[in-house]
């Protein structure tokens, strides 16, 4: 099994024992109390330094109230997972958090261009199903897994990827290194108080982000019953003994949506993806996190009941999201 | 159907893609913007049938109109009444299986053999380029679909001799370059639209072929609006004009506000001859 | 990345390329119905050679009736998928329809050792997990996928494994052939006429045996309308163009039970488990699947409504088989 | 408690194997039989929170009782009220990651090493060996599970000096053979458990260990029904007989009709001593 050729982008090293004997060491298989608010949670599972991933992002069913926290508590040198985001990834090099990620896709913009030629975000080039698929290989213990794709792109070495000879069919295969963030941030319908933890419509890679991290941080629009997941079991998204914290976060995902809950804060939105095209967020992170203690005054202080409603008005669809 | 007389170069563009898609084979777009355009316009008048899918995991969705362009993906209107909902290695299990035929992707640049820029305009090394947020799902879908078709505009920067950076391949370096990385043989880039014209490639060189240009422009006005020279086919056809009725489905069902396809230029039937309009934007 | 070790056991050789080329060229991509009977399926989409694999088995949510369809029409020369399986395997030999079958587990007894014994049987060793990795990659379009099992055993060297050196840790991994079944068949709770399918409840590896396998014949408890589908597309189990055939099967795992539906019939269950314990299968084939024409036959003059209505009455567990 | 006077030597099996299991750990076993009734127990009397899951992705059920013996695996009742279902791959993706501390099997042979058979008696090569059904999720649980315990009945032929054949790893030949195969290091045979003994393993050598002694037997009886000498423990204790509450719970719950446990001899109480029981079966 020839080497054929490898990226010399640095990379998280597959570790699978060494995953291993951190959910040997750290993970409770009991049903335990986890809730804590969302100040509690980033303090205590987001470290400096740490690599960080979120499920889907800042617009669309992401953990946004979570990533205004860990700008808040001003988390430095985070290494970001960056399949399928936008702003957020933005937003976390503007706070001064993220200093390098492994794209998939992320927002452009000048923030963008100005941060990487500055030298204050180091960028590793993927694409959304390679990041996807080594977060797949994480989430099952492997230290590494196959794709039918990447190979001679000019992200291929900027990545940790190799090209190697398939030993069953001697053709050329990419081998890409599994993915075991330090944290994973994901925000889902509903959880209980253990960590058990509903999704409801498509997803981008959140069951893997929950199995393939070392600490998992849920945020849920609501807080159920652990009964009401014994109920319909194949529902479940999240087993409870991955998940380290739950916050309670009803509109966690605004200014972005939640199937069948609430609509896209346009307005908002426009704001947000203004500042990333200027190049100028500050004015944005001020209004929208620095300026407020937590995601319950932002939401009562810049948001409103009004708004509130109006988006829970806007979103009519409800077929698929509960049960 | 009855010819439009005055519409936006990039509407003709949704059209013009709408029509070389087919009932029979199955899709993979983007979540909004033109490719997605392209293909709910087909969806509503030639090929009813289509299924498609997205990054998300949404398999065969009837997406609720008018689309919103905050309406990407994993929202409820653009999922909706879909056969199947999974995550994105739904999405990426199916095309490397061999069941997506066609993608259909915006792209920044594309060279002489269909490599694909999303990544930096200028220099990657060091870090001064203009950078863009990478390949996405396009790498997967360039890689796997069994076909691509790529959307971008008729601009010299856009169509350089090598795009900066292969974000997602085409043809590589030429033939055999694909299956030598790894990628699934048979497959590869197969269309290139832009507002102006319509490539193919070359089979055996792999490379760059004008096949039809667009009835408001000529093919020196298409060759001068890129880096290279392309092969050209032995005949150049010309694109038909939009039709009212696709023009009709954009305005008030996928691109309501002219977000998308408003900008770019105006065409017009002027004597009739379809010319560069001097009113530009929607009535 | 050096081969340490590899299995010398025959196995269907991984051919992502060839099985692309065969989706490309035989699945349609659109709603085509695919209404069947249990004949005509397993005439037209299981051939002499064909390596087959089932999902669950005769007793548990199995393709019971497509089983003993094959036996009915003599198949032969079948490489079976002996994943989580039990007595099938036995009545798929000794109706001298399989000849091979890869291992994980299978049901034992005097059949097997005879069967073995006289050449009848050859078999290549696995473990269930091995397999359901195997159809995973399969499913994925991969050629191979690792696993931190299996080496070391006696099965490997009677396997298509091989134990190579990880190329990122350096540490010894094991790699398998992805598997691609010439065809598949399972049974679920309901199938539309094009195919799309929904199984409630656990399985083995129902969903990856679909996407794995070139021919995928589907029998259902229910024939629902596309629409249903639509109004809960995340319980989807098996989309409609991964599917060939169709087959409305009520009571088709019988004598196994489908959860939320019907009870397993001890009694035959037993008749069964007994034939494969003396090693005397023939008169349990010659009652239950060469003296009746069809399933239905079998069902109105072997089991009788009486039985039938007793095993509905017998599962009275609801939670989690509907939506 | 109250220590029974008559029972099946399976039933203090059972009953031993209970007493290990521990609240916070969590178990993969089978779908049934004794591995399956000795959590099931535990969770009535020693372990309420405890959670298992199984081979088809169960995980953490609260089963329907009684339990029936055709209510093995993908079978409404066995997974009844689970936290989560999925699949094999479920089960397997979570032992591969360490989630699970313990897995409890069956065997049909064990060795010095605790190499597991359950694929054939006598030789494998030339096919006239007497086969078995193969490892089934035991290569998994085995390979992956942070330590496993083994159920087996104390016979000469069930503990031979190296199984038949290996379908499921103990420690293979010894120290460091497990991770030089790519099993995670850290992981192994724990204890075995036959009605008369409980063994654990010489952690230096990775060695069967004598630990521990049922009432009704004596050292030298264990050590008459294995075909090699295991390294004994420097103590070796006396297991306790069963509770008239645990024999309680396997017999109106578990395995009602006695199929699994009525097997075997029986023991009772005479003279103050657990000897074999004249009465076999329950009364």
């Amino acid at each position: 099994m020839e080497i054929l050729a490898e990226g010399q982008g640095a990379y998280l090293p597959p570790d699978p024992d060494g995953f291993r004997a951190w959910v040997r060491d750290n993970k409770p298989r009991t049903l335990v109390p986890k809730m804590l608010n969302e100040h509690e949670a980033i303090e205590k599972f987001v470290s400096d330094g740490d690599y960080v991933a979120y499920d889907c992002n800042y617009f669309q069913r992401g953990p946004s109230s979570l990533i205004r926290e860990i700008i808040r508590q001003q988390k430095k040198d985070l290494w970001v997972c960056g399949k399928f985001t936008y702003v957020a990834l933005a937003l976390l090099v503007e706070g001064g958090c993220a200093t390098r990620a492994d794209i998939g896709f992320v927002g452009f913009g000048p923030w963008l261009s100005k941060a990487v030629a500055a030298g204050r975000l180091q960028t590793y080039e993927y694409s959304n199903v390679v990041m996807t698929y080594r977060l797949q290989a994480g989430a099952q213990g492997l230290p590494f897994i196959g794709v039918r794709s990447f190979g001679g792109t000019e992200g291929f070495p900027q990545s940790g990827a190799k090209l190697v000879t398939d030993p069953f069919s001697g053709k050329p295969v990419v081998l890409l290194p599994a993915l075991n963030p330090d944290v994973s941030i994901i925000h889902v319908h509903q959880a209980d108080v253990y960590g058990n933890a509903r999704v409801f419509g498509t997803g981008i890679s959140h069951v893997d982000c929950a199995l393939a991290s070392k600490k998992v941080i849920v945020s849920a629009e609501e807080i159920i019953e652990t009964d009401e997941f014994r109920r319909d079991p194949a529902r479940t998204s999240i087993p409870h003994f991955t998940v380290d914290a739950v916050v309670h976060a009803p509109f966690g995902a605004y200014p972005g949506t939640v199937q069948g809950r609430y609509a896209s804060d346009v307005q908002h939105v426009v704001e947000c993806f203004g500042g990333t095209m200027r190049g100028d967020l500050q004015p944005y992170l001020e209004k929208w996190v620095y300026s407020v203690d937590s995601h319950d005054e932002m939401l009562e202080k810049r948001v409103g009941w009004k708004k509130i409603q109006a988006l829970q008005r806007r979103e009519t669809i409800r077929e698929g999201y509960s049960i | 159907m009855t010819p439009a007389t005055h519409f936006a170069e990039r509407e003709h563009l949704i059209c013009a893609v709408s029509r070389v898609i087919e009932e029979e084979k199955s899709y993979w777009v983007g979540g909004g913007g033109e490719p997605l355009y392209s293909i709910l316009l087909a969806q509503r008048l030639y090929a009813s049938g289509v299924q498609y899918m997205t990054e998300d995991g949404v398999i065969a969705p009837q997406s609720m109109m008018p689309w919103d362009p905050l309406m990407t993906m994993v929202a409820s209107r653009a999922g909706y009444r879909a056969l199947q909902w999974g995550t994105m290695n739904t999405a990426g299990n199916f095309a490397q299986l061999g069941y997506v035929d066609v993608g259909i992707l915006n792209t920044l640049q594309v060279d002489r053999y269909g490599n694909i820029n999303s990544t930096v305009l200028g220099e990657y090394e060091g870090g001064q380029g203009r950078r863009f947020g990478g390949p996405g799902g396009a790498d997967t879908i360039a890689a796997q679909c069994w076909r691509t078709i790529l959307m971008t505009d008729q601009q010299k920067r856009k169509f350089p001799e090598r795009v900066d950076f292969v974000s997602s391949p085409g043809f590589l370096d030429g033939p055999g370059a694909r299956e030598a990385n790894g990628l699934p043989p048979g497959t590869g880039p197969w269309r290139v639209f832009t507002p102006w014209a319509m490539f193919g490639y070359e089979e055996q060189s792999c490379e760059l072929m004008l096949m039809a240009i667009s009835p408001f422009v000529t093919v020196d006005m298409v060759l001068a609006e890129m880096s290279f020279e392309p092969k050209i086919a032995p005949t150049i056809e010309t694109l038909d004009p939009p039709m009212e009725e696709e023009l009709e489905i954009i305005r008030t069902q996928l691109d309501t506000d002219g977000q998308t396809t408003g900008r770019g230029q105006w065409v017009e039937k002027r004597d009739g001859k379809y010319v560069f309009a001097e009113t530009q934007g929607r009535e």
